[in-house]
């Protein structure tokens, strides 16, 4: 498959929006559809609807069946041990509130802490906060350093025997920094602490490989891995899910049923509660089979390149920052251009079709640490161009005339 | 037609009188099957002699047809067989309702295993195969003596 | 519009399935979804996708005003005070466990009661149960009588000064009993206890009126009211909102974050965490509008005709037995045959394109009660015609006859 | 082409040299505003005089030029009003960035009338009209002395 093409594939990019092509750098944010993933919820509801799971005729099965297919190519494409360490969620942050509520209940105790870091979108931070308010832990915040990383020392200088879990970014939606997971994950593991990744960032950018991670739980939104809104990823170590009480309770998650107590249905089932986003994880299907289409390897490369070439010539454009300089870096840059605020940045490229995102990005933590409110920032999709990057540099420049820069 | 095939006379008959419907005296080992999706339950009591040998077997439960029958023909067949045989025969019959077109043990006579295959018309059925084999994975987890109750949910 | 056509807009009876033309009669379980909604997922997806709330570019701020759109349709629809009483979640599960969880948190303490109904589904039960485990609570079960409807005068047997809310069904899932919830609440109220009331079963089929029921909170599955998969609502007063703590935590649900602390996001962010189901949120405004365009006066009288008409056709049929008679009944007929386990009549009918369900319906408090394990239900959508009873009988005639029976 | 009438040069001076950006000595009110999604913020400071004059008014915040001009203006214009004219011209102000075509309040000049206008441009970009009114709902949040600070996601 020719990288070249790839745009094709995306209905979005047919039409002009408001009078433009569009230029979409916004992809950390949410990524759009190729027409095979819109096709398919089209077919599975015009076709093929039934709810999954609790009815015997034969639309429930056809349906039930290509649910749990859904599962079978996610374990795969994240290389999980087992079909049913994947658990459906409605998006990364329910995940991480899963993981943070039950892991909260059993394991945390006053005084206990959990260890974060200064990168850490507000949906690996505000879980754990309820818990510092619930059951009085502590969250500690590993630094992030003048490059927008945070280093293994970093982490370990934070690790003390009170730390009871930690939870990274893998690949962080403002500095694009990408975090030494596995080097964390053992080291965690040596002093026998759990490790969970938010992986909304990693999980459409890189090659993932849970048994190679070795991380005890992994985070994914499908609306940025070019899947449909409504349907995230919890990957679990099959113990973590077997030793955890269930999170929401419903239909469908139970074993026996009775007034005096209830018992819980076995793994997918016990964190599977109520109906499920069914059409988003039929549809979710087709997402992984375009990624495996295109290949991870070459995704990587071409926003490699993306980046690469995006840095070049933003740095040649005077009065441009960009935020962070990690050595590991995907395709997220965000930057502030002196004299104009990230704002106006934004409705200004807007009005050429290019879509940046302007703000805190959810990182409150890391704005106030860069001494920063908002920044720029333009994300990568596979469907991004170098056209796209001198778009954005020519669109930046009309922004330093409108407000008499030079 | 499927239907025909799934509802043979053999399988309503043992459907609507199942045979050994009751709870041995004397058991020495049991378990219990549930699935929690449709409500189906089983419980399979066996009394194994000093030898090892079947000296009686029953169960209790509720279900569809299929269930009722299937645990009926189990019963029936593996009275009087040795453990090592009825786990064998009882291997044989997963197999056969996953994925093979014949049953391949040499413990069951043919009339024993004409009666085992009327069962197979359920493989058209992917839902209804749970229904024909929790008694058996419930026999199964008796004979092995552990304590986990049988769920056909699990995979 | 004529209810006759109504069938031609939902684009799955337009081809037979396995040989048969579908007689859906699965549609408490899940509603087949009109052409306008798939068609609006469609083109959200293929001309107008981002993510909401987040960015300042055009197809940002697009989105977010089509999302908030279907917010004032909801609240208009169900006639409540203020549009922000409406909270998006992905179901009515999530909308209970939301409710069960935060309500929980600040107001429920060891002994004190929750009193709910044993015709309740597992998603108006299990959610407590947590409560029981973590707090230490009791669950009191309003008696369900003969004819399988729970009465005011049952609900108010069990009422203690320990009750501290009150969880009741709008209208049955087995029996298709309609509560006296307006009376309930006016009890409810009058000893100061807030009420939830479970309706999944009552949103697509009977007039909604938040301001007139009067109740606290108010549970809808999107998929049951012919809305796309992985969205519910969750109708709330205006001052439980104010007073809950959050449930999930993450991003848009947040004011200011800081290491040491964080404030709460006013209504409705505080409680839609994390990117949303967008896509879903937007086309469930396409299911408003179908409704509406019916009209769900002409909804429930048809209903009701398919309704009588069914009763009476199944009556004439010996060896059927239809669970419960409530005085005030919706279109479920829960239903067993003599000799005939429920299963094996759902795997025949299906033979004949029947679709329906078997099973306790996620009802095992009920099924106890009633000494049943499972029961064959049939319920009606908008869709179903006189026909498909028809065809039901005659397929349930040939159960008997596969059977042996008479 | 509307940038030109967002970005004025007139909100590009007041953006970039914002006036009474600064904190006012012995204030005696004040609020804080604040726009969670874009991380927008300003605290306002006001000095009523007996009169119910104001004596003085200023502002401290970070935000993109349309809030930065929108608050310089403002503190500009209302300086040397009474407070019951402010709270005309605030009105008259919101009126007007949300529904109006012009201001109708006799309080302001013709001239800062016309400034005041320079910030309709935001009409055609309904994000931002949320960064132009955050300074003046905390204006009148610091009128009204009502502790609660102002967010503009509040509607
Ligand atoms: C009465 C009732 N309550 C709750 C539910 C649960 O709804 P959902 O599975 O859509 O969350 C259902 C549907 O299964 C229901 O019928
Ligand atoms: C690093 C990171 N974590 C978490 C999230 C939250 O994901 P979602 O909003 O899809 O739940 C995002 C996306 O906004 C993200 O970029």
């Amino acid at each position: 498959m020719n990288i070249e093409n790839i745009k094709k594939e995306f209905p979005i990019f047919d039409d002009k929006i408001q009078n433009n092509d569009l230029v979409y750098l916004d992809s950390a944010n949410s990524a759009q559809k190729p027409k095979m993933v819109v096709d398919r919820i089209y077919d599975f509801y015009t076709k093929e609807f039934s709810n999954v799971g609790r009815s015997v005729h034969y639309l429930a099965v056809a349906a039930t069946n290509l649910y749990e297919n859904t599962r079978s190519s996610v374990q795969k494409y994240i290389n999980a041990k087992d079909k049913n360490e994947i658990v459906f969620t409605k998006g990364a942050t329910e995940a991480i509130n899963l993981v943070a509520n039950t892991f909260g209940q059993k394991y945390l105790h006053e005084g206990d802490e959990v260890l974060i870091t200064e990168l850490e979108h507000h949906s690996n931070y505000v879980p754990w906060h309820f818990l510092r308010k619930s059951k009085k832990i502590n969250i500690e915040f590993a630094e992030v350093n003048d490059d927008g990383e945070v280093t293994l020392e970093s982490i370990e200088k934070k690790i003390t025997n009170k730390t009871k879990i930690i939870g990274i970014t893998h690949l962080s939606n403002v500095t694009g920094a990408i975090l030494p997971v596995k080097e964390i994950v053992s080291l965690a593991h040596s002093k026998g602490i759990p490790v969970l990744v938010d992986g909304c960032q990693g999980a459409p950018h890189l090659k993932l490989d849970m048994q190679d991670l070795d991380c005890d739980f992994y985070a994914i939104s499908g609306h940025k891995m070019y899947g449909p809104t409504g349907i995230g990823i919890l990957y679990a170590k099959k113990k973590w899910l077997e030793e955890l009480p269930p999170y929401q309770g419903g239909g469908g998650m139970i074993g026996e049923v009775k007034k005096k107590g209830i018992s819980y249905g076995d793994l997918p089932n016990k964190y599977e509660a109520g109906t499920m986003a069914t059409a988003q994880v039929i549809a979710f299907n087709e997402s992984i089979k375009f990624l495996e289409k295109i290949g991870i390897e070459n995704i990587e490369k071409h926003e490699k390149d993306l980046l690469n070439y995006a840095i070049e010539v933003l740095k040649k454009n005077n009065s441009i920052n960009i935020v962070g300089n990690p050595k590991k870096k995907g395709g997220v840059i965000s930057f502030t251009v002196e004299g104009i605020h990230p704002h106006d940045l934004a409705t200004i490229l807007d009005e050429d079709g290019v879509a940046i995102r302007a703000g805190h990005h959810c990182c409150q933590i890391l704005h106030d640490k860069l001494g920063l409110s908002a920044t720029a920032r333009a994300s990568f999709g596979v469907y991004n161009s170098r056209e796209d990057i001198d778009q954005l540099n020519e669109s930046l420049n009309k922004c330093k005339k409108i407000f008499n820069l030079k | 037609m499927n239907l025909k095939e799934l509802y043979q006379e053999i399988i309503l008959d043992h459907g609507k009188n199942p045979r050994n419907l009751r709870r041995t005296e004397n058991f020495n080992k049991d378990a219990k099957g549930h699935n929690p999706l449709c409500g189906d339950k089983v419980h399979v009591y066996l009394k194994l002699n000093e030898n090892k040998k079947v000296e009686d077997i029953s169960f209790e439960g509720q279900g569809c047809a299929i269930s009722m029958a299937s645990a009926s023909i189990m019963t029936d067949l593996v009275k009087g067989k040795e453990e090592f045989e009825v786990k064998e025969i009882v291997n044989d019959f997963l197999d056969m309702i996953k994925k093979k077109d014949q049953l391949n043990n040499n413990i069951l006579n043919e009339d024993d295993k004409t009666k085992l295959m009327c069962l197979s018309g359920v493989k058209q059925y992917p839902m209804r195969v749970k229904c024909a084999t929790l008694s058996w994975h419930t026999l199964t987890s008796a004979i092995n003596n552990s304590q986990e109750e049988i769920n056909t949910e699990r995979n």
